[in-house]
């Protein structure tokens, strides 16, 4: 075995975990599908957040009961969920202005790339065989307060996601606040990647070897 | 737990800035949150920029905030009324500057501030003085005008019953500005007849969403304008 | 007693009956405040309009019975009104897209001066002292489909209030297609005032004594 | 007499001509107006520009619509789904155009088509391919671009329930493009679980309003479309 496979860093879980700790109570925020969707498994207790799924729905609750659903009760990922007391439904006009006018207050969304102004790629490999699809996902990093990523920190064929300026096609400039990966958690600044904290067992240099850009160290204080 | 429930109107209004912009819904009395405006004069913020359809009747509601002398400009449709002369004398003597806009265009730049829109193009008031100095361009062969989006520090609303989440349900005709005003305003203030428990509204019938309000507070018998007014009452 | 005094013409009860019966059955309708509201009134039996007012309010129905009227119930003049069965409640940046968007059939204004190529003029004097005050008048000529006026043939002064070109401030450009006076009912068409219908023992020549721009003959068919 | 209400699916999309723009509701399979889009495809038009945020499933509904090759352009801001090929082979040969918008612009865009605005000003997609050729401007230091309104000639939407006058209400997230849809369209068609008399909707939870609707068809047992994928069906 290598030295490489050794180093684990986060899992999902519990990058979604550590991801969940800095959402502050009685937050609106909407999860993109995939690992977005885990942080509400972990948020910690005594915190009510509530989720907006673009589709027309605040106060999405967790998935049904098999059997119980509605297949008209979906959330942006198409699938069913329920909604909690306090809910609220609304046509897609309504929803947008929620999204674009800055009344969420945070969005987590996966990436394919972010670059160290805060680019976030995430719609599109520009392959011209592929299908365009986009989704609400431009005016959702448009709009947000803040947008964070939550992603492995390199594809799988080990490419950095975490790059100088991103190679596929935008779906927003300078739009992330923030990234959560396996190995680390990155702000994005005025002054490029900064670091935040180290996943347990990482350190600093394997982190920037698997960054395409600069990490800024931790300051002395 | 979220609870944005507040005990009182005062409380509602404690941090109304000198300076600030303030929505106020309502058209004529219908929807017009006289006791928020009643503890915004309490209160005592002023330099005030109001956004309002109309600035009230007799001397109580927005037009005693007028009168009181705290209101610097009024952005408005419609500020005249049968029983009032307060907006008159301070317009006449230069007291409170006016920005007039057409009702749905005012409606619309609330609605367009709230949704993250900072400018549309309207047909409403091309040719006419209203549309001096703005930009104005052809869509289709036809004339628009360029109308921006408009903001609010705090947005004072009336609506009939609230929960504690903030979501809101109207009555009748007094829904007018009430669902623009909160979504365009960066603290948006309800009083309500009866505030309930999350899930005590259906989720379906819920006209402000949550999202869009702060506080809610709890006012079970409301004043009427015109009641106030055909008693003579000058507030405070 | 003068000539003047005999030619009497259309009362606005008649004006109102006139213009009445040219409402399609189903039509949605936008009755401005003093004359356009008795339009109610006359629609002939078996029509049904839907009375919309932009307040808030499609369905609207009559005055309530004393005493049982909701002041949160009311019209665009402020007045006490009903809802009819088939009724619906909506803000007014709803109320304002179904004037703006073309969705309401028809709006019945009065005027201060129409010009004949249908410029209205019905909002202010343009006096120094007077208080500026709009309203919905210049968003409903702006989008409504057709924009009738009713409105007395001259002032009370008796200067003509069917003019060449407006000098009050205008409500909205080329607007009007329709008008409904004491004397006449008359057209604006591309060639300027076009006669559709004489009152009851009024002649053309005193029409047009009291216009201060041509108006066009019927055409003989 | 007002009496919007139509014998059958068939009867509501008779006059859908060759060439049309046609809004469908749905988000996913939530509000897709199956019934009516299958009776538009028996109806046999051709040519259509579809707006719809998807392309739907399997080879029911919009996939059969498209299938059927009536469709020669669709604007969508998610043109993919895991359990169809239609569309994806379509695109790839040339067969049928795409117009790719994100989703709060293209709900926005419809609304704006139903309000009369024929532009307005967008944050989301500047600096992505999707902004490319469209005109931008600054609004306080910040970029946007123009984005116009869009109409239709018709709308499909699925509705709940509604009245002979029009109103609707709708079922949970199947409300999504409903709505705007209703606005924008100059001849809109509800299906709905439901047709009921004037009166028996209160006013105060009307959805949609019934000016923006011209017909409505009960479709009292609607089939949900991730049935019909799942059992393999292929519409017609």
């Amino acid at each position: 075995m290598s030295e490489q496979t050794q180093i684990s860093g986060w899992t999902r879980e519990e990058m979604a975990k550590r991801l969940a700790q800095d959402i502050h109570n009685g937050s609106y925020v909407n999860l993109g599908i995939g690992i977005p969707e885990l942080v509400a498994k972990y948020v910690p207790e005594g915190r009510t957040l509530i989720y907006h799924t673009e589709n027309g729905l605040l106060g999405m609750g967790p998935s049904p009961e098999t059997g119980s659903g509605d297949p008209e009760l979906i959330n942006a990922g198409k699938r069913q969920v329920t909604a909690n007391p306090g809910a609220a439904f609304f046509h897609h006009a309504d929803s947008f202005a929620m999204i674009r006018g800055g009344h969420i207050d945070l969005c987590v969304l996966g990436a394919m790339q972010v670059s160290k102004n805060g680019d976030l790629a995430n719609w599109s490999t520009g392959a011209p065989d592929a299908i365009p699809a986009v989704g609400g996902a431009m005016d959702l990093v448009a709009g947000v307060k803040s947008v964070y990523v939550i992603t492995q920190h390199c594809t799988k064929h080990g490419e950095p996601k975490l790059v100088e300026s991103c190679t596929f096609p935008l779906t927003g400039c300078k739009v992330i606040d923030r990234i959560y990966t396996d190995l680390a958690v990155i702000d994005v600044t005025d002054k490029g990647f900064q670091l935040v904290e180290l996943s347990p067992g990482i350190d600093f240099d394997y982190v920037q070897s698997k960054t395409g850009a600069e990490i800024l160290q931790i300051p002395n204080t | 737990m979220i609870n944005k429930h507040v005990s009182s109107a005062a409380e509602a209004v404690r941090d109304v800035f000198d300076g600030a912009t303030v929505m106020v819904s309502g058209f004529g009395e219908a929807g017009s949150p006289i006791e928020l405006i009643h503890a915004l004069i309490d209160q005592g913020a002023t330099d005030l920029t109001v956004v309002s359809n109309n600035t009230g009747s007799g001397e109580v509601g927005l037009a005693a905030l007028l009168k009181a002398g705290r209101v610097s400009k009024v952005i408005c449709s419609f500020p005249r009324t049968a029983n009032s002369t307060v907006f008159p004398d301070l317009y006449r003597s230069g007291k409170t500057e006016l920005e007039l806009v057409p009702q749905g265009t005012l409606a619309e730049r609330i609605r367009a501030g709230g949704a993250g829109i900072p400018g549309f193009y309207t047909p409403a008031a091309v040719g006419t003085p209203l549309a001096d100095g703005k930009e104005s361009r052809q869509f289709d062969g036809q004339e628009y005008i360029l109308e921006h989006g408009l903001k609010a520090d705090f947005a004072l609303i009336k609506g009939q019953v609230a929960d504690t989440h903030g979501n809101v349900i109207y009555n009748k005709t007094a829904r007018n500005f009430g669902p623009p005003m909160a979504m365009a305003a960066n603290v948006s203030i309800v009083q309500a007849i009866q505030v309930v428990e999350p899930g005590e509204i259906d989720p379906e019938v819920v006209v402000t969403p949550g999202i869009f309000v702060d506080r809610v507070v709890e006012i079970a018998n409301p004043v009427h304008e015109s009641v106030l007014v055909a008693e003579g009452v000058s507030y405070p």
